[in-house]
């Protein structure tokens, strides 16, 4: 990670605003295909002073991983863990509302954050099939807080109406490289955006309408988090990874 | 319980040969950690059809099961070959031509449908899944819970696999098998099969097992099939033994490259890995 | 998940401290074997009343606890002190006059309510229980499989203890537990209560907890109370380290021993077991 | 076991007879509180030439206990396994119709083979309040074959009517310490009986009427069975523990 770059890059906007999603004390847990907010976890150990408990769906809870996996179920994940939390266990505890802060993915968000992973056009006859369902349809509704994240803030992510509703019950918090929404009465709202770009921008690239009437700038990232995130990327392989302009 | 015809012990040819074109399968792991990938590759040496795959995250697997035109069918959670890959081509592809039928999950959906199945009854409630469309899509039905709660609850029926095929880190002699790190969805999947097959990187002493009767995942009484295949998992990763094969994953997914030379590529063609 | 106020490992009667009068409280073990009677035996000096015991097959723990007055209810399967012992006499007689309320359950509907809880679904269906006078008693309600098999379930309602109280073999300064042998019905009691104490014989590394996490039957962030007793499951046994204290029973059984005197024979009286 | 004992004791009649259910192959499970089929299940292992697979509730899966406990749930019964098969598991196995052969107490049994585990008299106010429902509500319905015993063979026993039914489904045997009865047709019937009473004798013991056209007398235990006994109560304190005269 060559220092000269902006305080924000896209992709330290998303992993560090993701992690400032984590609360002390918390049970807060990150899943498959979902490298940032496996980072934002481990970034938020490292930058923030308060502890929270961190599961990941390797099984891990509080690990110590060696290393820092491509694969956000890589088995490393649970290295360093003095149990092993399998699928059913940490599903369960969320069903049950144990699970404070879950971490989904989602290709398409509404207003309302409800989410599409399952298909782009008719779900019979889909003009790109996505991965699916995955843990939203249940996680969604029954975590007490979710967050979702997308790499590409459009018109085509973030929308007023999804193709298919996979998960319903309204993500809490939704970050894209350019603006950070939560939830207020079901209807996501903007909190900050992206310093470098005008409200305008964030609005033109929004499929959805939504109150901006609170919403500041993002706060710049603290020393803290830079040197948290430098530390789990440290050659700047997972930002070149995502591909992020 | 039935017992199989033929020994329990046998080469991975054999264990596959078990499999009948149609069959609905099981397949432990999750992406591309810890799945019985050689055995998957041998169903495709061997053109198995029309199989019925149930996994809640395949990826490899089922891709390359859609590839060889293996699958008829496909219930799962979420599909993906994980890691900076991105979509399962082939599984995409067949989806999108509509050359398989899909059951779209939620895992811990599809997982309820298995608990059916392990519990012995016809329907599990689960959690979530309000406002869903899936619940249309798969015709699941809910139930207002009749002790007065008011809470709608949505049921899943039984899924009940004909075979579930798990990849363990060791067997024993008499055909127990255990894993090291999260077993992920292998346990329900172990008691919701008809059969269980095992796929194990390494024989380990039967008085290992008997020194730590805690750590078995699948209890020999429960297993009608065991293959013997070290780094069977490939080109996925089996903890602690070793990681994904990422070159490998690549070279898969290059459209140049020929499926016939990822199958010759495959650690399981060594003779001497068979028992 | 709420954080309990105060320290996490505390003395024995700081723990039994922490459970209400009136508290639905599930107890591990089984029988005989690996209960935590040293807590339940504090829970006596504490004279606490109207307790609300759940436990599959409970014995020596209800019926010391029915004896000593605190109980109000019971949800059990099968209540004896097994052995040669046969009935549970202070149990039996609570019963036969009324001064407890008994919920009859087999074993597997009392953990068909548990795993609701677990699942975070109100009911849950179980296999069995068809022709059983059980379900009138229970006032049960049976479900045809609206999926069109015409079979019958019987459903339990959720049961959500308030406390769960774990006797493990072992215990990491971070209170992680793990057991020997069997843990009976503890895993599932440990997922559908609301809270977890752990009484354990003996504390061990977290380094061996971390080189071997599969063994981990309860993880420390779902436990909000420790206490080290060792030999507390006297006069039940604790596999591997000790086995059940056939005279110590018989002496517990006998009319002519007060209760008082049992209770000072017990090994969590000896200061030194405190941490 | 002195030497001199007849061929048939009421405590080796009820052991061997319970072992005689026992078939090659089969998932086999003794439980709680059930002292003569936890022999019955070790005798069988060592009278008979046939392999059997034998669960237990203290978790044992063909385990090689270093000793006979007292307590048929003893965690030594687990000893020499190569698994822990816990509770949850192996009703399950139950459920799903992968229970053979279960073995299931009873205080009272009727002619269709149905068990009260509960109460004698009035459940709500009961003369004598029993141990209750355990397994058999559950396992009963759903293993392939169930087998109780009684200690007592009376018509207090095996009655026309049991005072309350905890388990149905019916018992597909019942061994007692002079009779051997089966299912047929959902009807209890008599298999054979004690060399040394008479048919009348059974009859006028038992509470409910049952068939006894195809019954003969119990054939005389084995060398095997009795050598396989006596090595399972060397000092027949097993035989005194069950004060059956």
């Amino acid at each position: 990670m060559s220092d000269d770059r902006p305080a924000w890059s896209s992709f330290s906007y998303i992993v560090t605003n993701l992690a400032r999603f984590v609360r002390p004390d918390e049970v807060t847990f990150s899943g498959v295909n979902s490298t940032p907010p496996m980072l934002a976890c481990l970034m938020a150990k490292r930058a923030y002073d308060f502890d929270f408990v961190y599961l990941n769906v390797a099984g891990g809870v509080q690990p110590r991983p060696s290393k820092i996996p491509i694969s956000s179920s890589d088995p490393v994940l649970a290295e360093g863990s003095t149990a092993i939390f399998t699928n059913e266990d940490f599903y369960d505890l969320c069903t049950r509302g144990g699970m404070d802060l879950c971490f989904l993915g989602a290709a398409q968000v509404d207003g309302r954050g409800c989410t599409n992973v399952s298909a782009i056009g008719d779900w019979h006859r889909p003009k790109v099939r996505l991965p699916g369902g995955g843990g939203g349809a249940v996680m969604l509704p029954t975590a007490r807080r979710a967050v979702t994240w997308r790499t590409e803030h459009s018109t085509r992510t973030l929308v007023e109406t999804l193709d298919f509703v996979t998960a319903a019950g309204g993500m809490h918090g939704v970050v894209t490289p350019i603006a950070v929404f939560v939830k207020r009465h079901d209807r996501l709202v903007l909190q900050s955006w992206h310093p470098d770009v005008t409200l305008d921008t964030v609005q033109e690239r929004t499929g959805f309408s939504f109150d901006a009437t609170d919403a500041t700038p993002t706060s710049l990232p603290t020393a803290r988090e830079l040197a948290a995130l430098r530390s789990l990327d440290p050659d700047g392989q997972f930002e070149r990874d995502a591909q992020l302009q | 319980m039935p017992i199989d015809p033929g020994p329990k012990f046998v080469p991975l040819s054999e264990l596959a040969a078990r499999v009948p074109d149609g069959a609905s399968l099981a397949i432990g792991g999750s992406f591309l950690h810890r799945g019985p990938n050689a055995f998957v590759r041998e169903l495709i040496r061997q053109q198995k059809r029309h199989l019925d795959i149930i996994k809640q995250s395949p990826g490899y697997d089922l891709d390359i099961l859609c590839r060889a035109g293996c699958v008829a069918k496909a219930r799962a959670g979420i599909v993906a070959m994980e890691g900076n890959f991105g979509l399962a081509p082939w599984y995409r592809r067949a989806v999108e031509q509509q050359q398989i039928e899909l059951e779209e999950h939620a895992c811990m959906t599809l997982t309820a449908g298995l608990r059916a199945a392990a519990f012995g009854v016809p329907f599990q409630p689960v959690g979530g899944v309000h406002g869903s469309d899936l619940a249309r899509l798969n015709k699941w039905v809910s139930i207002t819970d009749p002790y007065g709660s008011g809470q709608q609850v949505w049921i899943v029926p039984a899924i009940r696999p004909d075979i579930a095929v798990i990849h363990v880190n060791e067997a024993n002699e008499l055909g127990d098998g255990r894993v090291y790190g999260t077993y992920n969805w292998d346990r329900i999947m172990s008691r919701a099969a008809k059969r269980v097959f095992l796929v194990a990187e390494r024989m380990a002493s039967v008085r290992s097992f008997q020194d730590q009767p805690e750590l078995t995942l699948i209890p020999s009484f429960m297993v009608q099939g065991v293959s013997i295949v070290p780094h069977g998992a490939w080109p996925g990763s089996c903890w602690p033994l070793y990681e994904v094969d990422y070159p490998a994953v690549e070279d898969y997914l290059s459209p140049q490259r020929a499926l016939e030379t990822h199958l010759t590529d495959a650690p399981e063609t060594k003779e001497h890995v068979f028992v």
